[in-house]
C-alpha cells in the first residue's frame, strides 16, 4: 500500500511520479523497495487520472456507528 | 307503488295519519346537520331492522312512502328540492349529525356481501377465482365450463385454473350461474344502504364527490409535515422537534470541511485515515497490473 | 395545503380538530374556504393517526410536498 | 412546530408572513403565543425562499424517530 | 446556521448553552445578533439530547471525499 | 470539532477566517486554545471554498444511520 | 491529504509516525510543510488506531468505479 500512498503523495504535491521519485519518497519512510514493484507501478498509473480514481472513493464514517447491518 | 295515483288525490282530504307522518318526517329532516336519501331496494327487512340498530346514535334512518317523504322535502325549511329528485323507488330518508363524507364512509362500511339471485344485475363484473374449489368431482366441472370458467379436475377435486371472468357488469344472472356462485359460495353484491345524494347546511352532495381517499389525506399530512421539517431546519428555525435535526446537520457540515479540507482535527482523524485508505483503495482499483499492487490489493 | 397545515397546527396546539376550528384558522390567514373541502377533511381526519404520519415524515425526510389538498 | 406551520399557511394564502398574521393565525388556534419566537421566525425567514426551502429535502440524518427499525 | 455552530461550539468546550454565551460567541465572531433568534434557539435545545444528535451525524458518512487539500 | 465550528461561524458572518479572528471566538466561547491547531485550520482551509465544502455534505443521503433495519 | 498520507506510509512500514518522520516523508516529496498541520495531526492520531479506522474504509467497497478492490 505504501507505494500507492507514495504516489498519492506526489500526486497532491504536484511532483511528476517518477520511479526516482516514489523511490525517493518510500526510502525516506523507511520501505523496503522491490524495483520491480515501483516501475509497475508508475507504467500502470501512466494511463490513469488519479484525481477521477480518488474522487471515487466514498468517505465512509470510521466512527463504527454505521457497521456491518 | 302508486305515486301517480297518490299524487292525483293530492287535492284530496289528506287523512289524519299522513299529516302526522308528514310532520314527523319534517321534523327529521329538520333536526339534523345532514339528510339524504338512500336506496334500500334489495334488503330484505330483517337485516334493515339491524341496519337500523347499527345506525343507531350516529344516524336516524326512515322509511316511508314515497309521496309522503316527497311532500315532506316540499315542506321542510331550507330547500332540499334536489333530494325530492332522488325519491324514486325503494328508499329510505337518513339524517345525521356527521357530515356528508362521514355518512358516506360510514354507510360504505356497513355494507356486506350477499348472494345474488336469478334475474338480478350485477353491480360488478363476477370473477370466479383460480383455485381448488373443494368439491369433488363430479358434474359440477361441466356447469362451471358452462358458464364460462376454465375448471377441469385435478389431484381429486375441482380446480379453476384461473382468473375467469363469468359476467359483466349490469348483465342479468341466470339461474344457472346464480346456482354455480351460490355453490361456490361467490357473494358478488354488496347489500347495504347506498346514499344517492346529501344535503348538508343548505349544501347539496353527490354521492361521487363524497368518497375521499384515505390514504391520499394520510399522504398530505406526511408531505405537510415534512415540508415544516425541511423548511424549519433550512430556515434555521429550531424546534423541539427539529432542533436534533439541525445539530445533526450542523455537524455533519463541519465533518464535511473538515474532510474536504483534511482539517487535522482529533474527532475526525480516523475519519480521514479512512477516507485516505479508501482513496488507496480506489486508486489501486483502477490499476490493473497485479504486479503494481502487494498482494492484499490484487483483483 | 392550507387545509391539512390547519389541522396540523391545531394538532400541535392540542386543540379538537373541528369544523369550526379549521375554519376559523383558515379564515384568520386569509384563505378562501370551501365548505366542502373542510367537511371531507374532518371526515378523512376521523380515520388518520396524525401523531404516526408525522412521526413518519420525520423518519424518512420526503422531498417535494407537493400533494394535492 | 405550530409557527412553521403557520407561516406555510400565510405562505399558501399569499399572504404577508408578519408577526401580526403569524399571531393571528396561532391565536385562532388556540396556541400560547411566545412573542420572541414569532420574531425569531419572522427574522429566521426573512431572505428565504419558502417554496424552495420546503421542496429541498433536510439533509439530515434523521433524528430519533428513524433509529433501530 | 450561525446559531447552531455556536451551540455547538459552546457544547465542545463544556459550557452552559445560555442565551449569555451563545449571543457573546457570535459577537465575537461579528453577527449581526437576533435576540429573539438566540431564545428560540435556547428554548427549543431544552429537551434535545446534543450529544446523541451529533452522533448520529457522525454515524453517516460525510461528504468531501472529493477533497481539495 | 470547536475549530471547525468558529471556522464556519465566521464564514457565515463574512468575517475572514483568521488566525486571531478564530482565536477569538473559541476564547470567548471558553476552549483551551493550541495555537498550533489554529494555524493548522487556517493553513488547511486556505484556498478552499467552504460553500462547496458544506454542500457536499447536503449531498449525503440522510437517514441511514439506523444500521440494523 | 498529503499529511495523512504520509501517515499512513509510515503506519505501512512500522516506522513510529512523529513529527521528524512526517516531515521527511512529505519534504523528500517536494511538499511545503506547515510546520502546524504536522503537530496537529500527530496530536490529532493520537487516540486513533489505524488499524481499525483502515478496516471500516476496507469493509466498505470504495465507491462505484472502484468496486471491491
Amino acid at each position: 500500500m505504501e507505494y500507492i500512498y507514495a504516489a498519492l503523495i506526489l500526486n497532491e504535491t504536484d511532483e511528476e511520479i517518477t520511479e526516482d521519485n516514489v523511490t525517493s519518497v518510500l526510502e525516506t519512510a523507511g520501505a523496503d523497495i522491490e524495483e520491480s514493484r515501483v516501475k509497475a507501478l508508475i507504467a500502470a498509473l501512466d494511463d490513469v487520472d488519479i484525481e477521477e480514481a480518488v474522487e471515487q472513493a466514498a468517505a465512509v464514517p470510521a466512527g463504527g456507528a454505521g457497521g456491518a447491518a | 307503488m302508486s305515486a301517480g295515483t297518490d299524487l292525483e288525490r293530492k287535492t284530496e282530504v289528506i287523512p289524519e295519519w299522513k299529516r302526522e307522518e308528514v310532520d314527523a318526517l319534517v321534523e327529521l329532516l329538520e333536526q339534523y346537520e345532514s339528510v339524504g336519501i338512500v336506496n334500500i331496494a334489495g334488503i330484505p327487512s330483517k337485516q334493515l331492522q339491524e341496519m337500523r340498530r347499527d345506525l343507531h346514535g350516529n344516524a336516524e334512518l326512515r322509511v316511508s312512502r314515497n309521496t309522503l317523504i316527497a311532500r315532506s322535502l316540499e315542506n321542510a325549511e331550507g330547500g332540499l328540492d334536489e333530494l325530492t329528485d332522488l325519491v324514486t323507488g325503494q328508499i329510505g330518508i337518513i339524517g345525521t349529525d356527521d357530515n356528508p363524507f362521514g355518512l358516506y364512509k360510514e354507510l360504505e362500511a356497513s355494507k356486506t356481501p350477499a348472494p345474488i339471485n336469478p334475474g338480478e344485475v350485477a353491480p360488478n363484473e363476477i370473477v370466479i377465482a383460480e383455485g381448488d374449489t373443494g368439491i369433488d368431482p363430479g358434474p359440477f366441472v361441466g356447469e362451471l365450463q358452462q358458464v364460462g370458467a376454465n375448471a377441469r379436475i385435478e389431484d381429486g377435486s375441482i380446480r379453476v385454473l384461473e382468473d375467469s371472468q363469468v359476467l359483466d357488469a349490469g348483465e342479468e344472472v341466470d339461474a344457472q350461474l346464480a346456482n354455480v356462485l351460490s355453490e361456490l359460495g361467490i357473494e358478488p353484491k354488496e347489500v347495504g344502504l347506498d346514499l344517492r345524494g346529501v344535503y348538508s347546511e343548505g349544501v347539496f352532495f353527490d354521492p361521487e364527490e363524497l368518497a375521499i381517499d384515505i390514504e391520499q389525506y394520510r399522504t398530505d399530512i406526511q408531505s405537510a409535515a415534512a415540508a415544516g421539517r425541511n423548511l424549519s431546519i433550512n430556515a434555521v428555525y429550531p424546534t423541539t422537534q427539529t432542533a436534533d435535526g439541525l445539530l445533526s446537520k450542523a455537524s455533519t457540515e463541519a465533518r464535511s470541511l473538515g474532510l474536504f479540507a483534511a482539517i487535522e482535527s482529533p474527532d475526525i482523524a480516523d475519519d480521514l485515515v479512512s477516507k485516505a485508505d479508501a482513496q488507496m483503495r480506489a486508486l489501486a482499483a483502477v490499476i490493473d497490473d497485479d504486479e503494481a499492487l502487494p498482494e492484499e490489493l490484487r483483483g
